[in-house]
């Protein structure tokens, strides 16, 4: 094994996809001759020029469209928005042009386009800035929603995702990019891909499930870790993808451990933590439930900037811990 | 011999030519599509009153002249997009009355299985991509196929991008311009002005209502053409394309036409505009009018020929009538096909949710 | 009591708010002189003049921002989009601009503003005209989201927003508008408000709890009807608000009826119901249900426009009462 | 005396006066404000680099003179709103430098308390309003701020968006001139033109980079304006405001200005252009350096006294960013205030979920 970190394994994906297949292109502000924002796509515009490359205006709306008219017309653009944040500007071409085409075309269109970007919050950027989409984007069909939490997940998926042929959304987080992890032979393949709408066990258990995604995967297995010391065996499910959302691992997990708290750092309301919870409200795992289940979510506020104050916004690995405890009591 | 106040230019040498030469079989062709549409449009319009076609409905009468003066000069190579009044548009790039019919009354036949209705249809074979309800939002998916269509080096091919005046002042027309303009791509602007968004007439929506000229922030020269002229269309429509599929970058181009019917089907028309302003433009300026004084004028048909061939458009209108009526709806399994392809259904695990989760089918595609 | 319909209702509402506050005016396409698309604003132009009742162009994005910009300086915009799904074109400005902004501030900014406009499937207008917001908005804090069913709802509730000081997302239903509810007199009153926040129990009942909003509270209380005859006594909650959520209503009700089935016509996946179900979980109300809840929702697709196949997108009285019988098995 | 070409018209009759009288208290005022932002500006990067201030951090050094001299022509009447390189106007508006550096390093005294930053500064008694963080967002808030004046028939008031040649390709930039030219607004639409959208220079980025003629698809004129020269920037600003509140509409101005530094605090400024680069502007058109000569040459202060007022703005500056250091950060409850009015926590049932439920505090506004 090797180590990489998320921002090598979106690159080189970006890279091998890029030299795969003609027709995919990366388009964005400063993806180009700056090498991205945050250098997802360094060195790709040296390597592949600017048919390939695009630097756009800061005009969301405008490239978002221009990006889903190119897929209709068979192209495979990677559209990058600096930050999801952004893509409220754009949200309408995204959900209105790409996400409901095929449907209202009886099958004629199809848009085979990536709008990828970090999701969430950073450190420090306030409260325009720290925005989750997950909850959003997953809420509409027509459209796949990926959030990938480690080095391999962000190659598989967004390999996955270039090579899909239906819009995809994949929601990065920014202080993963950073972050380094193993990965094995197989992940550095150029070919490796992971199944879109599959989550994954990143940790067996028996005593409770923690279901997450993105960094709150992370947030997940420190907590995890932490109760290894208490004797709580605790079960972490990566979600990987919002939409489809695996619901056989959540049920199938919920099964083998009875108890459940969901992770997330977005808002409460409506968001990814209440459709796990639905989810099992609804099915067969209900009856498995020794305990009610509980949400860690982002709090139901806008973000503050404040050193002190922002990381009570968002799931720490003590919020975690008292979820675990609560549930496992 | 064309009117010389045709065309207007903007920041570039429009086409000057007053002569244009046409075959009698085009000048006839033209007159049949013209009137092919308009038959069909008051047909949609007698099938919405009856309620065989329901929800929002944009009728195109009043400015066939443009849709069947681009197609003219087009191929099928070259990319088109417009908003929801869409039904002249999938005609021209080659489907049939009763697909179109089938579309607007709902049945499995419709250009879109009977999924999309008035505002969504669709000739992707022939490069149409719809059919947009979302004002302003085709323009921007217009430069995107302009956008592939460079990427790809087809030769000699341009995309359009169709809007109407009101759509004129939504923000990504400058967005997409710009970058258009940026790249050089084989861009048109091309906006309907029909006079009014909805109920409101240029003037109170825009500004600057010389719709051609809005492309000055993003230094793109324009045209403006009279869109009651067919002929003036085609000529217009074969210089811009030619103008941008040689590397100069995108144009923007405005056809003065005119609407007849209200915006859509719940629009009586008559309380922002009188009926006299309706009827002077039918009497002065009717595109199907002027085409058949011009048949008749420079001898390409007479009456009977011409009388002939509106028996026979409106007995093909009819019978696309019959056709949809008596066409099947979808099948129930349609609700939950054709939102993603088959890797997509696989990766939801071939079950798409119903109203109750319990009824949830079984989908592959 | 008196019958008046939605319509009249929103339209009353409106008329004696911009009398009663000078700072109240009406903004968005075609609200003037054309009278509004579903004529909402019908007489006000003529009765207030075009400083109170502007009509705009097309471009939601630009007024909506100014509708806050006006807002921010002390005015008290109602911002109408002609419906909400174009309201993705302006979803920054009601986000990022209205509803974060007092928190950015530390509390200098206020933007009394509410967006209204008719939201969801109306009948037969196709994928792109037939979104329902409820769930995306109100995730979001710092701005509220208000779905009125009855005529009464609509005085009280748009009135309530009008008067608020926070900005308000107002859902309402096209299908609604030409509805007859009775009222009374007080419903009438020029101060006629309701307490935002708070759901109505629209009808009592012992043995299921159905949680609806909008219109789909009809269809809840038809479904209660059908079931009467069943035997089955339903308790039908009108949310009436869906920021802030009622869950005091919530959990009183299913420790009263210990049966549960939300309604609603947006997506399934993060939608109200899945609130509703997670906040169940989460709360002492956990403990009193007898039999897992159910929800009834639109079909995870985009609408279709046929005329047999849109029926089956969205519940209907038949879905409930199936949904009700298996909760009560 | 103004040089010449500090001004360029469009299609408007632009200040024309190159005579300019200006008392020495103000002279020295422009001079004290420039030379404090300056410091401000390079103390925020000190205490970025000590991690005393994070996240993003966007410096104003090098376009000083365009807040200064703008609010010189300008009243607390005038409403105002910008981007989010917004500290030298919260401090043009009247704020402390003291507040500004304690927001910066996200104190409770600072002038958001802590809960804004950087980019999200805001004076509502002087009707700023911030401080937006979306890059073309402000400039509708700036249109409704005018309609808002206009609205409550402020005399003599209007509203100023300012927005960077980045954001004018925005397509909300032509949505909101338009209704202001419709609506005759009040409205200035200010760009600073720092040759610069993060690391895309004009030319890569606006078709048409001539920002004062943009106005052109909404027939709004424009000026452009030497930004490096405050004289020029005050002359201008009062010359527009005369001209929007006289009734005539809107109006584009364009200052011609530079930044120092990096785009944010995490861009080291020299992929996109050389340190030469920079380092021309700062000898040749730097706004602090030329107003200095200027009071030099028409003896409106000597040398010394220059030198004891630096080291008095110097002392602030110490000042402030001790004073920030020093002062306590918000207390924890403030994570909850401030979303809501009072009703509006009573409306929530005065609980603020918190990221436990369980630990959900009370908050009652
Ligand atoms: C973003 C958006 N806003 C509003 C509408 C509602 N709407 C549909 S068509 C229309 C008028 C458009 O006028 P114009 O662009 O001139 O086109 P025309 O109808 O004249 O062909 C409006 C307001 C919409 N569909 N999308
Ligand atoms: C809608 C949006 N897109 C992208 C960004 C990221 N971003 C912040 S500032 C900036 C550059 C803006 O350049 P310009 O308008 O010239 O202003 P300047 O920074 O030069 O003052 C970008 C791309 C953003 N904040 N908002
Ligand atoms: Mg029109
Ligand atoms: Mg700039």
């Amino acid at each position: 094994t090797q180590k990489i970190t998320v921002r090598e394994a979106l690159n080189s994906a970006l890279d091998e996809e890029i030299a795969n297949d003609d027709s995919v292109f990366v388009m964005g502000e400063e993806v180009a001759q700056y090498n991205g924002a945050y250098k997802i796509t360094k060195g790709l515009w040296t390597k592949y020029g600017e048919e390939r490359v695009m630097d756009t205006p800061i005009t969301e709306m405008g490239f978002a469209g221009m990006a889903v008219g190119a897929a209709l017309a068979g192209l495979r653009p990677v559209c990058e928005f600096m930050t999801f944040n952004f893509s409220m500007q754009a949200i309408d071409h995204v959900i209105n042009s790409a996400a409901k085409g095929k449907y209202m075309s009886g099958g004629q269109l199809s848009a085979p386009i990536v709008f990828r970007g970090p999701n969430g919050a950073a450190a420090a950027v306030g409260a325009q800035h720290s925005q989750c989409f997950g909850a959003w984007y997953s809420h509409c069909p027509g459209v796949f929603t990926l959030a990938p939490y480690s080095a391999a997940d962000a190659r598989g998926l967004l390999k996955a995702a270039i090579r899909s042929n239906n819009p995809v959304v994949f929601l990065e987080d920014e202080l993963l990019y950073g972050k380094e992890f193993d990965v094995s032979e197989e992940v550095l393949d150029k070919d490796y891909t992971l199944e879109i709408g599959k989550a994954h066990v990143e940790q067996e258990g028996t005593d409770v499930t923690l279901v997450a995604y993105s960094r709150w995967v992370g947030v997940a297995l420190e907590a995890a870790e932490e109760m290894k010391a208490k004797g709580i065996n605790c079960e972490v499910l990566n979600l990987r993808s919002l939409r489809p959302l695996d619901k056989d691992a959540i049920i199938k997990s919920v099964k083998k451990t009875n108890r459940l708290v969901t992770v997330e750092g977005g808002w409460p309301q409506s968001g990814i933590g209440a459709e796990v919870i639905a989810t099992v409200m609804e099915t067969e795992a209900f009856d498995y439930l020794d305990a009610p289940a509980e949400r860690i979510c982002g709090a139901d506020i806008p973000t503050p900037y404040a050193a002190n104050l922002e990381p009570e916004a968002f799931p720490q690995v003590k919020n975690v811990v008292n979820a675990i405890t609560r549930v496992c009591a | 011999t064309l009117n010389n106040a045709a065309f207007q230019s903007f920041e570039c040498d429009g086409p000057t030519a007053t002569e244009i030469t046409v075959s009698k079989e085009e000048m006839m062709k033209f007159y049949r599509d013209m009137f092919a549409i308009r038959r069909m449009e008051i047909a949609s319009d007698t099938m919405y009153k009856q309620r065989q076609i329901r929800g929002f409905c944009h009728l195109y009468d009043g400015q066939e002249a443009v849709a069947v003066g681009m197609e003219a000069a087009t191929t099928l190579e070259d990319h088109y997009v417009t908003a929801y009044r869409d039904h002249a548009h999938q005609y021209v790039r080659g489907d049939s009355i009763k697909r179109i019919m089938a579309e607007l009354t709902g049945r499995f036949a419709g250009c879109s299985k009977g999924k999309g209705g008035s505002m969504h249809m669709y000739k992707k074979d022939a490069n149409f991509y719809g059919g947009n309800g979302i004002v302003g939002a085709q323009i921007p998916i217009g430069a995107g196929l302009a956008l592939a269509i460079k990427y790809k080096k087809t030769p000699d091919a341009c995309a359009f991008g169709l809007y109407g005046d009101g759509a004129s002042n939504q923000g990504q027309f400058f967005e997409a311009l710009n970058m258009a303009a940026l790249w050089k791509l084989p861009f048109i602007a091309l906006c309907e002005n029909n006079n009014f968004a909805m109920g409101t007439s240029t003037a109170r929506h825009a500004a600057m209502d010389e719709f051609y000229k809005r492309g000055n922030a993003c230094a793109v020269p324009g045209l403006r053409v009279d869109g009651m002229d067919v002929l003036a269309v085609r000529a217009a429509t074969a210089w811009a394309k030619e103008y941008v599929t040689s590397g100069k970058g995108p144009l923007v181009m405005e056809m003065m036409t005119y609407r007849y019917h209200g915006h859509s089907m719940s629009d009586p028309g008559i309380t922002y505009r009188s009926r006299d302003d309706v009827n002077e433009v039918r009497k002065t300026r009717d595109p199907i009018e002027l085409h058949k004084q011009r048949l008749l004028e420079y001898g390409v048909a007479g009456k009977d020929e011409i009388k002939a061939l509106e028996k026979e458009v409106r007995a093909e209108v009819q019978e696309a009538m019959d056709f949809a009526l008596g066409s099947e709806e979808p099948p129930m399994s349609e609700l939950y096909t054709d939102i993603y392809d088959e890797a997509g259904y696989a990766a939801c695990g071939n079950k798409i949710r119903a109203v109750e989760l319990s009824s949830s089918p079984s989908v592959t595609k």
